[in-house]
């Protein structure tokens, strides 16, 4: 059971409280009617699901309710740093590859 | 003359008590401090069990967990039975009951025991190149046979009535392992005022020191110190079996199986969770036996295991000893046996710098045969100038040296490496947190290696029955990776997952292919370091403990009238209220004609509920239904769904508006989870700039549908000086009133298609307005109705129920709702994807109703959808039925169904394929009853 | 290929069994092949066994980053059953099914394939609506399924609660009674051993590093761990690592990777005579030849590589087990791994052509393509070998992602394994 | 109140109380503290209380409010008007538990993954966590005193599993 550093709450808390949200910096169309089919079904379905460091969405949902970001190791598992959802993800990270 | 074996003083045991038990129907005394396995052979008993594949008989090998062939299954009463226990772990105590696996008619006389004879026919892997012809034979005659052979002790075969916990822990330091080096370490850290567990598998800490009467004071003094700490917490009989990501361990705590069934009360076992900032790993070493021709017989055991038996339970193994080594800890084993009275006949060391021991018969060789069946009488040695030699003993030990229980590192993803001078694989890279102390280290003494003759009849698992030639077969065929040589001979596979064989395995292996052992590696090592209880695991989980159960304000009511439940996620919901010698169908029959001419009320409480507020409220609502709200007046309300992105539909629900900036809305009962998630997702990472908050209301408020002709009156006499009006309070609308002291909100609205109501009250009144409510329907000659006759009741109306009519696949225009998309507005949730070709395509599946031709037939929700009405195999199918019901308003039988092209198809006939023949339907709208809803308005 | 018989086995156990050959030569890479398979699982194995042995195809090699088998071949519970609901995923299950039926003589491998019965146990009126649109799309479909009461389904599996006094008694179930299991490992053997005899090159520990490509973005050959490969042609079969091969050609796909826990118990004698799968517990379970009871748990709530779970993931599992078969509260886990599954958005696989030419996929059988393995080589040899689709799999394209034919089995029949 | 206690530990079954959830930004935050008498408490997982007043942080803009008295809701409405917030009556949606005594926490540990040592939960810290199956509240009233909320609906599954934890607790 993984020990996730909410930022909200600042503290770290095992995996029950949370659920996973997928991978994060995602960017939704502006504009979706705009966009081609092939455009929107990339941003719908599309991962890069590496392996190695990954940005991923959190969500503190037994908790303090907010979603943010962690950047996790997909090979060790470790959670390498959690930010807010409005902040920047950590200098030097490489969100996750390819 | 009882426990002729015992030793007349000294050790761990309590001579004053007697124990007595029984093994296999046998007879026996013990003391306690015994485990099974000390007292057996304080008695004489080496034969204990029977090998898996071959029948073999077996004996102790080892004093602890490794225990690869001393299973039993105990008997503690009804539904206590557990088989597969190892004798070396089990504590004696009065009473205790017995008996031996995997033997027919019994342990000595076995007739499993031809597999040896036929041993040569099925090698490792054998299964895989027979029973192929002919090929119905597997099935019918050669599987069932193998399955006979399979498995073995027996599994219980009644429920398990003991009760098992569960507890989180946190600590600073967790030592694994109660032996001299883990009791130091917990002294050292508790000194650092840090917070200790120290868990250790046996019934008591001491670990070697157990068995070295020289180290005696020593440990009690460290127990003493460790006994005075508050901040330091001991358990014993508890075995740490898992190592997770960020320190996480899971021990597990054995806690009465070691007393008398009837003295024994609580929990049988605990799961303890501990998640710790650094552990300490004091885990010891294991010992190697010696893999030579006939090294299975009983009476063949570890050496080290001989000297816990002598010296800690005082059983002496035997009286003439012959011990085969490569290490020099054998020598102190020797030693202490020959103190405990036995004649050691010869030490065989194996190496070739072996140790000076001028007192012992030291013989330079290895053991090449042994003779005796189910006791070992002898053994051949070999000298080292190829000459031969038989001698003659009744126990014959064997160590190969010691290798360090590094499980649980391996579990943590430490590494080992290959040590030349021990002949064995050590820690070599430590995960952060996380330490090695003692013989776990690899601080073990001198030893080397031992030869390995590949012979038929040289077994390397005990368990599994694997030899050293069934490695090398292997490894003939291709088998190269030991991962492959594992699983094509079993090698490692059995309870003991190994723990004295893999590493003999891995040197066989290793010779066989000519490469260097740590070239070969060591197969992966996985929870849980012994096996553990699945019960342990669940810990409370059962029953009403195992998933929560949920009731609703009418729980109560619902019991005392008749209320028939059914299972809804967690709630438990009403199918219907039965009254004596009615049927089901009579019932429901009887709440839907109720609700159609009277009056009838509901309990919805289930339903999720959301108060939405902030100023931007509209504007969320706009984005996350398909509908538009602009326009929505304070005190009126919506129907509204919303979709997934991917443009289905997710959820529906009536949206009121309270205030310009407040909403209450609901969701379907199992929905309000993942809508919420839905909507936060949406608020929280997309749409930033929206000042809502959603506040999940679902249990303070119960609901409650009061429907039909009637509801009216009801609701009238409810709340006298509200001045309800049909203009006043139209359909769809919501007033804020009060009620008995407690806010109350009522929305006309209607799922059943009768003019009807919702309130909402705080659910701590639920239960005295459910009351209220029945009693006015009462009088009325109304009635309670549940979810069979609110389905009949909807379904008549052509009202979809997420889930039922739709399935992750289904669009608002595939129910017929496209209209509700708010054409004004701009994006939404799940807008783009509706005009994605497959979305938009013509033809798709759509909702409808269908009415079987002949009055008397119906057919089930699920049934198939075809042209002809008897189709063959592999026929499209045109759509499915989603609900299918006895409608007694219309005295008939109706149905949806999601069909191809649906609405283009009313009128047509179609067929659904039943397995007494097809049913011809006739496609018609969804909505049976009242298609202009003039009841509604009452 | 040394044929493997019973009276082969009785000649080899005269000569104490020195006389068998390798199962497969351990072949080391050639400079170039025709068509390279990427990953030596069942499905890569098997569908180099049915280029060569179909389509006369010769100058093939599978190459394995580790040892063949040891993905999720060598990890799954080995649940064999083709009633999927959808028409699409009827026709591949069944497909496969169909070869099961004659793998052990095809490949003259014993792979244990024991249809022993797949019982789908409904809780509650939602299953038992799934579970009957299933049966009866299952008939018309013309696979064997069939819907029982709680009292035919205790007479078919004795060790069931069926008492309605349990927190979730049983409504009733559906049984496909050709359903069941197979010997994980000899599929793999099984496969390789009949291939490597047709030539086909088995290439262990040997990791595919990168991708080459032509000017035109064609597919140009490998990079391995152990060199060089050029080939035009290359089957993508990596199961949780797909995302990460893909890759080395610039494509990203739908789809994540999640760890999925199994456990076995002590050995026991039969007491489980048939799969019994729990979609509303969450659980299912059946007994191997060898008295272990395999246990299938869940995945992990988030992505992962690590092949290994979490403790609440399996504990979740065995309580659920522990409520469903009350006796077996007392027996106790051996042993719990974890494998790499790659899941896609509808939880149906992708097979067939990728944009980047020459680059095949067969992949995203998330939890659920061990009894396709068969089949899905079968099809995917197909398409290789002819360049386009086999109609079967045509549904299955990467192409449905971005027209929306989803083939949505999950969230329609909420059966996973 | 129903209580149920053993050796070190007891769980006493509270009736509802007036419980109100605040959400809103800094300065709905202030003006709120300011008409509930009780400013809201600014650290994470923190409470403020005065007498049997209390405010709960339960989120970066989420308070859980706590007071008796009649007409709480009128009065923070009114100190609210005319900003954006959300300010909603949850007195009935809770079912709560005090549990006391000097092994509070060791019980609560069989159902609760938290460090619930005094230097991990101290006095006066509150949060949402799970218990067990079920989602819950929290809050560390004094030493020997933990108040824990969970759904109304999940009342009697928390009050079993306390029951059952009680009766097989670990020695201290
Ligand atoms: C715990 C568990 C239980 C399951 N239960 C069932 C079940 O009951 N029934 C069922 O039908 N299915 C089940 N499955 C799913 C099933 O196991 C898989 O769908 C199936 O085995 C996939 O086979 P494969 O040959 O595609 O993949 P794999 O067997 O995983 O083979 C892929 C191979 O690719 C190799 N590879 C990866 N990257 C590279 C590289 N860069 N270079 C070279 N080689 C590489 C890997 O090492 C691996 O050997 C289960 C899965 C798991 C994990
Ligand atoms: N050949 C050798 O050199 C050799 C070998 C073994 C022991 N020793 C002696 O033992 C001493 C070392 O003591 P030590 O403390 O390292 O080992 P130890 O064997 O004394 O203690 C290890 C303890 O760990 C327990 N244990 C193992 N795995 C466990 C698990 N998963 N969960 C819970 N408990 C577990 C065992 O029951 C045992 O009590 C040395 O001083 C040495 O004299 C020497
Ligand atoms: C169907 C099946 C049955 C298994 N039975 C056993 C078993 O009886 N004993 C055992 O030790 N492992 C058993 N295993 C697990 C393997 O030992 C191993 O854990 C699994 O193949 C994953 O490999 P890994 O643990 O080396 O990563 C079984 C695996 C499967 C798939
Ligand atoms: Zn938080």
């Amino acid at each position: 059971m993984l020990l996730i550093r909410c930022p909200y709450c600042e503290t770290e808390r095992p995996e029950l409280e949370f659920r996973y949200g997928g991978e994060a910096l995602l960017e939704r169309p502006k504009d979706p009617a705009l966009v081609s089919d092939d455009a929107w079904t990339a941003y719908l379905w599309t991962c890069k699901n590496p392996k190695g460091p990954h940005a991923e969405r959190w969500r503190h949902v037994h908790g303090c309710g907010r979603f943010f970001n962690a950047a996790r190791n997909t090979v060790s598992d470790l959670i390498v740093s959690t930010w807010r959802v409005d902040d920047s993800p950590p200098a030097n990270f490489d969100g996750g590859g390819a | 003359m009882t426990q002729p074996f015992r030793l007349p003083s000294g050790g761990r045991i309590d001579r004053a008590r007697v124990l007595r038990f029984s093994f296999d129907g046998r007879a026996f005394e013990g003391h306690p401090g015994d485990s099974l396995a000390s007292a057996l052979l304080a008695n004489g008993v080496h034969l204990v069990g029977r090998s898996f594949k071959y029948h073999r008989p077996r004996g102790i090998v080892s004093a602890g967990s490794e225990e690869p062939n001393a299973l039993v299954t105990i008997d503690r009463g009804a539904g206590r039975m557990t088989p597969n226990l190892r004798a070396t772990q089990i504590e004696l105590y009065d009473g205790l009951v017995a008996t031996s696996q995997n033997r027919w008619p019994s342990l000595e006389f076995d007739i499993g025991a031809i597999g040896q004879f036929a041993s040569r026919l099925i090698p490792a892997g054998f299964y895989y190149k027979t029973f192929l012809w002919p090929p119905r034979a597997w099935k019918h005659l050669y599987e069932p046979l193998i399955r006979r052979a399979a498995g073995l002790g027996k599994a219980p075969g009644e429920p398990d009535p003991d009760t098992y916990a569960h507890q989180f822990a946190h600590c600073d330091v967790l030592v694994v392992g109660g032996g001299p080096a883990g009791l130091q370490a917990a002294l050292a850290a508790a000194a650092q005022a840090e917070s200790v567990i120290l868990c250790d598998e046996q019934p008591e800490p001491g670990g070697s020191a157990l068995h070295d009467p020289a180290r005696a004071s020593e440990l009690s003094d460290l127990l003493a110190k460790l006994r005075a700490l508050s901040h330091v917490r001991i358990l014993q009989r508890t075995t740490a079996f898992g190592m997770f990501a960020q320190n996480f361990v899971a021990l597990a705590q054995r806690l009465s199986d070691h007393i008398e069934p009837s003295a024994a009360s609580g929990p049988r076992e605990r799961l303890w969770q501990v998640r710790a900032k650094r552990i300490v790993l004091a885990t010891g070493a294991i010992e190697r036996p010696l893999v030579f021709p006939g090294n299975d017989l009983p009476g063949v055991m570890l050496a080290e295991a001989a000297r816990i038996y002598a010296n800690r339970f005082c059983a002496l193994p035997g009286k003439r000893i012959v011990i085969a080594t490569s290490a020099d800890s054998a020598y102190e084993a020797a030693g202490d046996l020959r103190r405990a009275g036995a004649e050691i006949v010869a030490i065989v060391d194996a190496r070739e710098g072996r140790p000076i021991a001028d007192d012992f018969n030291v013989i330079a060789g290895a053991i090449i045969d042994t003779k005796g069946r189910a006791r070992i009488e002898g053994c051949t040695v070999q000298l080292a100038d190829g000459s031969t030699l038989p001698v003659d003993c009744d126990v014959l030990l064997m160590s190969g040296g010691w290798t360090p229980n590094a499980s649980l590192l391996s579990q943590a993803r430490g590494a080992l490496r290959f040590e030349p001078i021990l002949q064995t694989f050590v820690p070599d890279v430590l995960p952060p947190g996380i330490s090695c102390v003692g013989a776990c280290a690899g601080d073990l003494r001198p030893q080397g290696d031992a030869s390995r003759p590949i012979h038929p009849k040289a077994f390397v698992d005990f368990q599994n029955d694997v030899t050293s030639a069934d490695i090398a077969l292997a490894v003939r065929e291709g088998f190269r990776s030991i991962e492959h040589i594992k699983r094509y001979t079993t090698n490692g596979m059995a309870t003991d997952q190994g723990k004295t064989s893999n590493l003999n395995a891995m040197m066989i292996a290793a010779a066989e292919r000519s490469v260097a052992p740590q070239d070969i590696g060591a197969t992966t090592f996985r929870p849980p370091y012994t096996p553990v209880t699945f019960g342990t695991f669940a810990g409370a989980s059962r029953g009403e403990l195992f998933e929560p159960v949920r009731r609703l304000p009418s729980h109560q009511w619902a019991k005392a009238h008749g209320g028939v439940f059914e299972d809804a996620g967690q709630w438990k919901r009403v199918s219907c209220f039965a009254r004596p010698a009615e049927t089901m169908r009579d019932c429901v029959n009887r709440e839907v004609l109720t609700v159609r001419k009277k009056v009838g009320v509901f309990d919805a409480s289930s339903l999720g509920k959301i108060e939405l507020a902030g100023p931007d409220a509209v504007d969320f609502l706009n984005r996350i239904y398909i509908n538009d709200f602009s326009a929505l007046a304070i005190g009126r309300c919506r129907y509204a769904l919303m979709l997934h992105e991917s443009g289905v539909v997710l959820d529906d629900g009536i949206v009121a508006r309270l205030a310009e900036d407040r909403f209450h809305i609901t969701t379907t009962s199992g929905g309000i989870g993942h809508v919420l998630q839905h909507m936060e997702d949406f608020l929280q990472t997309e749409y930033t700039d929206l000042r809502v908050w959603l506040t999940d209301v679902t249990e303070q408020w119960a609901t409650f549908a009061i429907q039909g002709p009637l509801a009216g009156n009801i609701v009238q006499s409810l709340l006298p000086d509200a001045g309800l009006s049909q203009a006043s309070l139209p359909h769809m609308s919501l007033r804020e009133l009060v009620w008995n002291g407690s806010d109350l909100r009522l929305m006309r609205a209607s799922f059943t298609g009768e003019a009807g109501f919702e309130i909402n009250v705080p659910s701590v009144q639920g239960a005295a307005l459910w009351d209220t409510l029945v009693d006015a329907a009462e009088r009325l000659d109304g009635c309670a109705y549940g979810l069979e006759a609110l389905n009949v009741l909807r379904a008549e109306k052509g009202y979809i129920i997420v889930g039922q009519e739709t399935d992750g696949s289904v669009t608002a225009d595939d129910l017929g709702y496209g209209k509700m998309v708010g054409a004004r507005k701009g994006d939404f949730v799940g807008k783009r994807s509706l005009s994605l070709p497959h979305l938009a395509a013509k033809g798709r599946k759509q909702l409808v109703g269908l009415l079987p031709l002949q009055l008397a037939q119906t057919f089930e929700e699920g049934a198939q959808i075809t042209q002809a009405p008897h189709p063959a195999s592999g026929t499209h199918a045109l759509g499915h039925v989603t609900t299918a019901f006895w409608s007694a308003t219309l005295d008939r039988f109706i149905a949806l169904a999601l069909l191809e092209d649906g609405r283009a198809r009313i009128g047509q006939t179609l067929h659904v394929p039943m397995p007494a023949g097809a049913i011809a339907v006739q496609v018609t709208s969804p909505v049976f009853f009242d298609p202009d809803g003039s009841r509604l308005r009452g | 290929m040394q044929r493997f018989s019973f009276l082969q086995l009785l000649r080899q156990s005269f000569r104490n069994h020195e006389g068998w050959e390798p199962q497969w030569r351990a072949a080391s890479p050639k400079a170039a092949y025709d068509v390279v398979i990427v990953g030596g699982g069942g499905h890569g194995l098997a569908t180099a066994y049915y280029l060569a042995s179909e389509h006369g195809l010769r100058n093939i090699a599978v190459v394995e980053k580790g040892w063949i088998g040891g993905g999720n071949t060598g990890r799954n519970t080995t649940i064999v059953r083709s009633n999927y609901l959808f028409e699409e995923s009827e026709a591949l299950f069944e497909h496969s099914m169909k070869l099961w039926e004659g793998l052990s003589q095809a490949l003259n491998y014993n792979v244990m394939y024991s249809p022993r019965g797949v019982l789908v146990l409904a809780h509650n009126t939602t299953d038992a609506q799934v579970i009957r649109r299933h049966v009866h799309a299952n008939r018309l479909a013309g696979i064997d399924n069939e819907w029982m009461t709680p009292e035919q389904a205790k007479d078919f599996c004795p060790i069931l609660d069926i008492s309605r006094n349990v927190r979730y008694p049983i409504v009733g179930a559906s049984l496909q009674r050709r359903g069941g299991t197979a010997r994980h490992d000899a599929v793999a053997w099984g496969y390789a051993r009949a291939a490597s005899a047709l030539g086909v090159d088995i290439i262990e520990n040997c990791e595919v590093t990168a991708i080459r490509r032509d000017a035109g973005g064609g597919v140009q050959g490998l990079e391995t761990t152990r060199g060089e490969i050029a080939t035009r042609k290359i089957g993508l079969v990596t199961a949780g690592h797909t995302s990460v091969v893909a890759a080395m050609a610039g494509l990203r796909l739908p789809m994540e990777s999640y760890p999925l826990q199994a456990l076995v118990s002590e050995p026991v004698k039969p007491v489980m005579p048939c799969v019994v799968m729990s979609n509303s517990i969450h659980a299912y379970m059946s007994q191997s030849d060898k008295g272990e009871l395999v246990i299938g748990a869940g995945t992990d709530a988030y992505t992962s590589y690590s092949q290994r779970g979490a403790l609440h993931v399996a504990q979740h599992t065995l309580d659920a087990l522990c409520e469903l078969f009350p006796i077996v509260r007392r027996l106790r886990m051996l042993r719990s791994w974890g494998g790499i599954v790659d899941v896609t958005p509808d939880r149906s696989p992708i097979i067939g052509k990728s944009p980047v030419e020459g680059l095949f996929l067969n992949c995203g059988w998330g939890t659920g393509g061990f009894k396709a393995t068969p089949g899905s080589g079968h099809l995917f040899a197909h398409t290789l070998a002819k360049n386009e689709a086999h109609p079967i799999v045509a549904p299955f394209g990467l192409d449905r992602f971005r027209t929306g034919a989803l083939v949505d089995e999950s969230t329609a029949a909420a059966v996973a394994h | 109140m129903v209580e149920i206690s053993r050796g070190r530990a007891a769980v006493q079954m509270q009736a509802a109380s007036g419980r109100f959830v605040f959400r809103g930004g800094r300065d709905a935050a202030l003006a709120c503290g300011r008409g509930f008498g009780l400013a809201l408490p600014a650290p994470p997982l923190w409470s403020s209380d005065i007498g049997d007043r209390a405010a709960l942080w339960l989120g970066p803009d989420e308070w859980l409010l706590i007071a008796n008295e009649a007409g709480t809701l009128r009065v923070l409405r009114d100190a609210l008007a005319g900003m954006a917030h959300a300010l909603v009556d949850v007195s009935s949606r809770d079912c709560l538990f005090d549990i006391c005594g000097p092994d509070a926490a060791l019980l609560l540990n069989a159902a609760i993954p938290l460090d619930l040592s005094e230097q991990g939960f101290p006095i006066g810290a509150c949060t949402r966590t799970v218990f067990a199956k079920a989602g819950a509240t929290l809050w560390r009233r004094e030493r020997e005193i933990f108040q824990l909320s969970v759904a109304r609906s999940h009342g009697d599954y928390a009050q079993r599993l306390l029951d059952e934890a009680l009766r097989s607790m670990p020695e201290p």
